[in-house]
């Protein structure tokens, strides 16, 4: 790890003026920590400046509003995963969080470091590659161990979407706040946030060098809305998904009034199947529709040389997720979960 | 592939962990034959390779070799 | 350099620094830091009036952000209750803040990446991986390692049914498993074989002692509640 | 005595009769022998007079064959155990290794100037071209400085600062010049004539490496060493006798120790004395390494290893940490700490080779074995060692056996040692196609091996296989289950051979405090040899294990076997319960006349000290201490041969694993395993199993798992940490259950042996094959077994096609 100036904040404005004060001059914005520290020891990320917002404890807490959740960005995976509303009523975002990574990462990661977190590849994790995502022109995945690249969206950097927070709060259309000194705040859309690596690979989110991630704003469930998230993984002790699937039904009965179908390590960019959830929509949800929207879900992909198994995969992952969430089929024992 | 096939001890730089265990050079005779499981490092090189930049092995860590050592007695 | 030489444990004052009246906002007592380990050229230093870095000392002076490093920097970490202050950079993780600069061993690090839990310490009570923890993010944390487990030299109960389970090979996970394991059990006192299981999924044993470990924490935890 | 001479009519010739014949100095005893329960006799043995009283079995023992807790349990949960990664010395400096970038090159220059600038950096070391009269066997090679970089990782170049994290940027500082040679990474095309060669220079043929020295008739072609042939008998004509052929492919991968606790040392260098904190499996190894690299007499070279984090085989002799960290101790004037980091440990310090293995084993209606032939083909890196022909040789009786052995070099880190070199390879594919040939023969597994498998310990843990719930819950039509996760049962047998090292001794003290200690320079590797030398202790003593001490992990002791190939037990509790004996005796005569009675009047046992005649009354072990007329009495003592010399005994197990196969995911959980084993006496039951469940684990998760990737354009590790190279966790372990046989074999004093390399690790591939096929009805033959793997597997093979 190199040297480096950490400028420690213990308010959410000071942080934001070492932000505009620093923007572009090699800060970068630690929180909990894990997956910063895992590319500064790797020799990825290289900052002369930590702007520490990890102990700012006025961006930390879950506030249930009228109008759903209002998550600060310092809350961490273990408190999301354990909080009894979200719980009850955001089972996918809770199982999402509570599946991520190890117990001991969930307890100090936070969910705005997760959504930040850089995307899985080998290649670009290792200091020994220069690719796309560190300003090459080169991707190393395509002629070489691709096994747990994405299946879409692969023609510029394979590598895949590393949150499942991010299947869980897409699934949920929620939103994060971004907040600068200048130009104060934004909400973005989650499915408006990421940036797909054929527009700038090494840009990944619309967010400013400037701006910070403070919250996670969550809409109030519509009625009869169900859901369910998991993970699939080689291991079920720690490991990162090889197919995660997240699902909410808005359920009238046993019709399915709407349906989102969100994957993660499918792409680069966390990603929801319109086509999957055309084939719900208005019907009831049975094994055979869900094996539909599963394999629906499927259309376009374009494996790589070592992940066709992953087109196998997710229509599973999906049918069974879908399943779990209309509360037709127990959690999967194959998944992680 | 015998015992009585072993005539010479090999190079006194030779080393190995085969499946049976260390094989000390101080031992009296290396384990009889060898097996295919075994491997080999040279005491000077530390590595798998001699200082001559070729492969160490009880089959070539024998007279001949330019890198070759002799026992001492 | 030498901070790591001396055994801080004997060496500073046992009185956590925030309870001490001679602490006056800056982390550290004087009196204490004479005594402390590495009074070499850091000491002169901060007998010349540098603040050692801590969060009462940020709040005291209403300041929301300081800087610090790249160079050494001097902090006070509070460790298995007592305070211990030492001479770091910025990058300096816990874990080597704990290994190098403290002296206290027992924190294993093994993968270095957060992948393995070895290296696992409480901070407050909660069970965090101490390599990819910045030592200057414990700063007004209590910090448990595996050496402050066990109470007057007695054993925790954990521990008492790690040695009866002999639930150990080689060792070097064992202070990570312990922690794990003592972490759940303050949080869940009545675990079922999968909650052990769940709060060890971080946790690597090369040996493969895991069925010992499962055995050990179970049994660790009724005994804690006929204690109850 | 190698495996590869081991026939199995020798390998059963259990109790081969004893020369009655009267020998000065030697005496006949008679010795338990066999299997309590099930085959328990009497065997007579000649023996030294010189040796202690024949044991009795274990349920006759206080202390041995008991589980007290784990000697060193107390610093081991405490985190006062002090590893070599713990070890801190006064201005000791932290190193770090600087590795190749590239797999394959000549190096053209090396630049540390901007590393030595670096404040707090104390040294820096280079890896010198040690040439001497040697001459490079590629003569158009230009003679470098530095040696040829066969693959990325290998050690270049160490630096030496006061802070790790000052070395580690020391490190990024030194500048490497390469010149980029071709490279090969893949077994395949590093089989192909034109691939890049990885020793290039002219190629040994068999017979120039004449001169003897080694196994003849192993040539080299390319990158190819091999084969190593084995005939016994015609194999052709075996065939021709066969009723029934079995011929398939099967693939393994390349694992990684990846034990916990990475490579290292610390080294002090002072003048008169190297002393070395070494995490090594082999005090006495990297003693005697150091010792010839620098020139140094054994005498003033020290290597202490008291606590270890584990080493599974790759972990013998000084290695390049040793030699760079005594190198940069002796330069700098400080001590010197080199551990490896996570990467290092996979990249160069050892490895399990692959294979490519053919396999066809022809039989007889009745199941008699007429041949085996194995060829196979793996790589250890830059390095030897894929054999794995052992299992095919040494597990069942043929009438033919044709193997050939091949190692094929590629540009990557040599293999070493790890856990039953090249039997959990050889176990999958033999195994399974045990299993297949039992099929097709229309025969029970189990009928099978017991035809083909006369040993009688096999014989009794097939038994209680047969007989356990998990067998009997097996439904021998494969396929059975209907749903998507389809229950299987499989089962595969081990085998493991007893070695001893005779470099096996140990002192006994006892002390006129009453304190009783034994001091050996062996080291304990995490097998619990220091709880097993304390039973021994009290055993002879009647004091409890924790009373005793146990000193070890130090060359100042009298030496200790090197920890692989399952020796520790086997070699060193013999010694030691020889010296225990020994030094009791001479306790007892020291304090004999004290208590008015003569030496052979009294007893130890329960802390007490008694006397058969009741010319005395009990008292405590320590107040008769006291009446010792020295202050101390002590014996030294080392291994002698084995008993019965010349016979051959081997351990091993039959492990019957249930798993469930997600048909539509590719995911395998085991469930369940149920293990026999047997390894002689067990010293320490507790601790035995404690081996078996850690062996099984580390199978399941070589077979499901492990992988070693190299990037096949670049010739680089991509998953060189402990989250992509994986591990099997807390969540992957199955229930398990093992029962430990107790066999005599009348060999030793203690007639103890090992477990590590039977304890599962080469049978749990097989049996989750085996169970994987009884599942589903398709076999698996390439491992790690992975979705891709089981769900190409599921797909390729109708899934009804193979019946019984």
């Amino acid at each position: 790890m190199n040297q480096f100036v950490l400028a420690d904040c213990t308010t959410e404005s000071g942080a934001l003026s070492q932000l505009g004060q620093n923007a572009g001059k090699g800060a970068v914005v630690k929180a909990g920590g894990v997956d910063l520290l895992d590319l500064m020891k790797n020799g990825v990320a290289t900052p002369t400046r930590l702007v520490n917002i990890r102990n700012i404890s006025g961006m930390r807490g879950i506030h249930e509003t009228p109008q759903g959740l209002n998550i600060g960005a310092l809350t961490t995976l273990t408190e999301i995963s354990e909080h009894p509303a979200i719980r009850a009523h955001y089972t996918i975002l809770s199982d999402a969080c509570g599946s991520a990574a190890t117990p001991h990462i969930r307890n100090v990661a936070t969910v705005g470091g997760n959504l930040l977190q850089q995307n899985r590849c080998w290649y670009f994790r290792s200091d020994d590659f220069a690719c796309l995502k560190k300003g090459k022109d080169v991707c190393f995945a395509f002629d070489g161990l691709n096994q747990y690249h994405a299946i879409f969206d692969n023609g510029t950097c394979p590598s895949v979407a590393p949150s499942s927070a991010a299947v869980a709060l897409l699934g949920l259309n929620a939103s994060v706040e971004l907040t600068s000194a200048k130009k104060g705040k934004r909400v973005v859309a989650i499915k408006d946030f990421y940036v797909q690596p054929d527009v700038n690979p090494m840009m990944r989110t619309v967010i400013a060098p400037d701006e910070l991630l403070t919250a996670v704003i969550v809409p109030k469930p519509a009625a009869g809305m169900r859901s369910a998230y998991q993970k699939y993984g080689e291991k079920r002790s720690y490991d990162w998904a090889i197919a995660d699937a997240g699902v909410v039904l808005e359920m009238d009965g046993n019709i399915c009034k709407r349906a989102t179908i969100v994957m993660g390590a499918a792409s680069p960019v966390v990603r929801s199947s319109p086509k999957a959830e055309a084939l719900l929509t208005g019907k009831p949800i049975t094994e055979e529709t869900a094996r539909a929207a599963g394999k629906a879900a499927m259309e376009g992909a374009q494996p790589l040389s070592m992940n066709g198994y992953k087109v196998q995969l997710f229509p599973v992952a999906i049918y069974r997720t879908v399943l779990l969430a209309a509360g037709q089929m127990d959690r999967d024992p194959s998944a992680v979960g | 592939m015998s015992a009585t096939e072993i005539k010479v001890l090999p190079c006194q730089c030779l080393r190995t962990k085969n499946p049976y265990g260390t094989t000390p050079q101080s031992a009296d005779t290396w384990h009889p034959g060898t097996h295919a499981a075994s491997t080999y490092w040279c005491l000077r090189t530390m590595g798998p390779a001699g200082p001559d930049e070729h492969y160490v092995h009880l089959a070539r860590c024998i007279p001949g070799r330019s890198c070759y050592q002799a026992p001492e007695d | 350099m030498s901070d790591r030489k001396s055994p801080p444990q004997d060496a500073v004052e046992p009185t956590p620094v925030s309870e001490n009246p001679g602490a006056k906002g800056n982390g550290i007592s004087r009196r204490g830091f004479l005594k402390g380990a590495g009074i070499t050229a850091a000491g002169t230093a901060l007998l010349e009036g540098v603040q050692v870095f801590s969060r009462e000392a940020a709040a005291a002076t209403n300041s929301d952000v300081r800087e610090l490093g790249p160079g050494p920097v001097p902090v006070t970490l509070h460790v298995n209750g007592k305070p211990y202050t030492i001479q770091i950079e910025p990058r300096t993780t816990l874990a080597d803040a704990l290994r190098v600069h403290m002296g206290l061993t027992g924190t294993k690090v093994i993968c270095d990446r957060g992948s393995c839990s070895g290296c696992t310490v409480l901070l407050d009570k909660m069970p965090v991986n101490s390599c990819t923890t910045l030592a200057v993010d414990a700063i007004g944390h209590q910090v448990t390692t595996i050496e402050g487990l066990s109470k007057n030299g007695e054993l925790h109960p954990l521990q008492v049914a790690f040695v009866k389970h002999d639930a150990m090979q080689c060792g070097f996970c064992t202070p990570g498993m312990v922690m794990s394991c003592a972490a759940l059990l303050e949080k869940n006192p009545k675990p079922t074989e999968d909650d052990v299981r769940q709060a060890t999924s971080g946790n690597l044993c090369r040996c493969g002692t895991y069925p010992r470990i499962f055995a050990a924490t179970l049994e660790a935890a009724g005994a804690s509640t006929h204690n109850a | 005595m190698a495996t590869t001479k081991l026939t199995p009519a020798e390998e059963t010739m259990l109790g081969a009769a004893v020369d009655a014949a009267t020998t000065p100095g030697m005496e006949t005893v008679t010795m338990p022998y066999g299997i309590p329960g099930y085959t328990l006799t009497q065997v007579e043995r000649q023996i030294p007079s010189t040796e202690p009283p024949v044991l009795p079995v274990n349920k006759d023992l206080q202390y041995i064959g008991k589980s007290p807790a784990r000697w060193d349990a107390h610093a081991k949960v405490s985190g006062a155990g002090r590893y070599t990664a713990d070890i801190q010395l006064p201005g000791m400096l932290y190193a770090k290794f600087v590795n190749a970038a590239v797999p394959h090159a000549r190096i053209v220059s090396i630049d540390t100037s901007a590393a030595e600038k670096l404040p707090g950096v104390k040294g820096v070391y280079i890896i010198q071209h040690l040439l001497g009269g040697a001459v490079l066997r590629n003569p158009s090679l230009d003679p470098s400085q530095y040696p040829i970089v066969r693959y990325a990782g290998q050690p270049i170049a160490a630096v030496a600062a006061t802070l790790p994290h000052i070395a580690e940027e020391a490190a990024l500082l030194v500048k490497v010049q390469y010149d980029a040679k071709p490279f090969v990474v893949d077994m395949q095309k590093a089989r192909q004539s034109n691939s890049p060669q990885v020793f290039p220079g002219p190629a040994d043929q068999a017979g120039s490496a004449g001169g003897g020295g080694g196994p003849h008739g192993v040539p080299q072609t390319g990158n190819i060493h091999g084969p190593a042939v084995h005939k016994v008998g015609d194999a052709e004509q075996g065939f021709k006798d066969a009723d029934v052929v079995v011929e398939s492919k099967y693939t393994t991968q390349v694992q990684t120790h990846s034990a916990l606790e990475t490579h290292g040392v610390v080294a002090d260098w002072k003048p008169d004395m190297l002393t070395v904190w070494a995490s090594t499996q082999g005090t006495a190894s990297v003693r005697e390494e150091l010792a010839a690299y620098f020139k140094l007499p054994k005498s003033q070279v020290r290597v202490i290893t008291e606590f270890m984090g584990g080493g599974f085989g790759a972990k013998f002799g000084a290695g390049n940490p040793g030699v760079v960290a005594a190198a940069l101790s002796k330069q700098t004037g400080a001590p010197v700490r080199l551990m490896l980091d996570r990467k290092e440990e996979h990249l160069s310090v050892g490895n399990r080779p692959s294979s490519d293995q053919t396999l066809k084993i022809g039989a007889k209606k009745d199941g008699t074995i007429t041949a085996i032939q194995l060829v196979s083909y793996g790589t250890a890196g830059c390095g030897t060692g894929a054999g794995c022909a052992g299992p095919a040789t040494n597990l069942y009786k043929w009438a033919t056996l044709h193997t050939e052995e091949n190692d094929v070099f590629i540009n990557a880190g040599p293999a070493t040692a790890m856990r039953a070199p090249g039997h959990p390879q050889g176990a999958f594919a033999l195994e399974q196609t045990i299993d297949e040939l039992a099929a097709k023969l229309n025969m029970e597994p189990l009928e099978l091996r017991d035809k083909i498998d006369e040993n009688p310990v096999r014989r009794v843990e097939r038994q209680i296989v047969r007989e356990s719930a998990l067998w009997k819950s097996r439904n021998p039509m494969p396929n059975a289950d209907r749903g998507s996760i389809k229950r299987g049962v499989g089962l595969s047998q081990s085998v493991w051979y007893r070695h001893i090292n005779m470099n096996s001794a140990a002192e006994v003290r006892v002390h006129r405090d009453g304190s009783v200690e034994v001091l050996s320079a062996v080291q304990d590797i995490g097998t619990g040899i220091k709880t097993v030398l304390a039973q021994v202790l009290s055993e002879q003593f009647g004091v409890p294990p924790e009373k005793v001490s146990v000193k070890i992990g130090d060359t100042n002791y009298p030496v200790g076997p090197n920890s692989g190939g399952s020796v520790t037990t086997a070699s060193l509790t013999p010694a030691v319960r020889d010296a225990a004996w020994q030094a009791s005796q001479k306790f007892l005569a020291s304090i004999a006349p004290a208590l008015g009675t003569t030496p052979d009047d009294l007893v130890l046992t329960n802390g007490e000290v008694s006397s058969k005649s009741g010319k005395m009354q009990p008292i405590s072990f320590r107040r008769a201490a006291a009446k010792m007329n020295t202050d101390e009495v002590s014996a030294q003592a080392k291994r002698i041969p084995d008993y019965n010399q010349g016979h051959y005994d081997t351990y091993g197990g039959v492990d019957v694993a249930e798993i469930e196969v997600d048909t539509e995911t590719g995911l395998i959980r085991v469930k369940k395993i149920f293990a026999v084993h047997d390894c002689g006496r067990p010293m320490n039951p507790s601790q035995v199993i404690n081996q078996i469940n850690g062996g099984l684990i580390q199978g399941i998760s070589y077979t499901l798992y492990e992988h070693r990737l190299l990037d096949p354009n670049f010739g680089l590790m991509v998953n060189h940490n402990l989250e992509q190279y994986k591990i099997a966790g807390s969540r992957e372990v199955p229930e398990l259950h093992v029962e430990l046989i107790e066999s005599y074999i009348g060999q030793s004093s203690t007639d103890a042996s090992g477990i590590g390399e039977a304890a599962g690790v080469m049978s749990a591939a097989a049996a989750i094959g085996n169970a994987f096929h009884n599942a589903t009805g398709v076999r698996i033959r390439t491992m790690p077994m992975t979705p891709s793997v089981v769900l190409e597997a599921l797909s390729k093979t109708p899934q009804r096609s193979e019946t019984v």
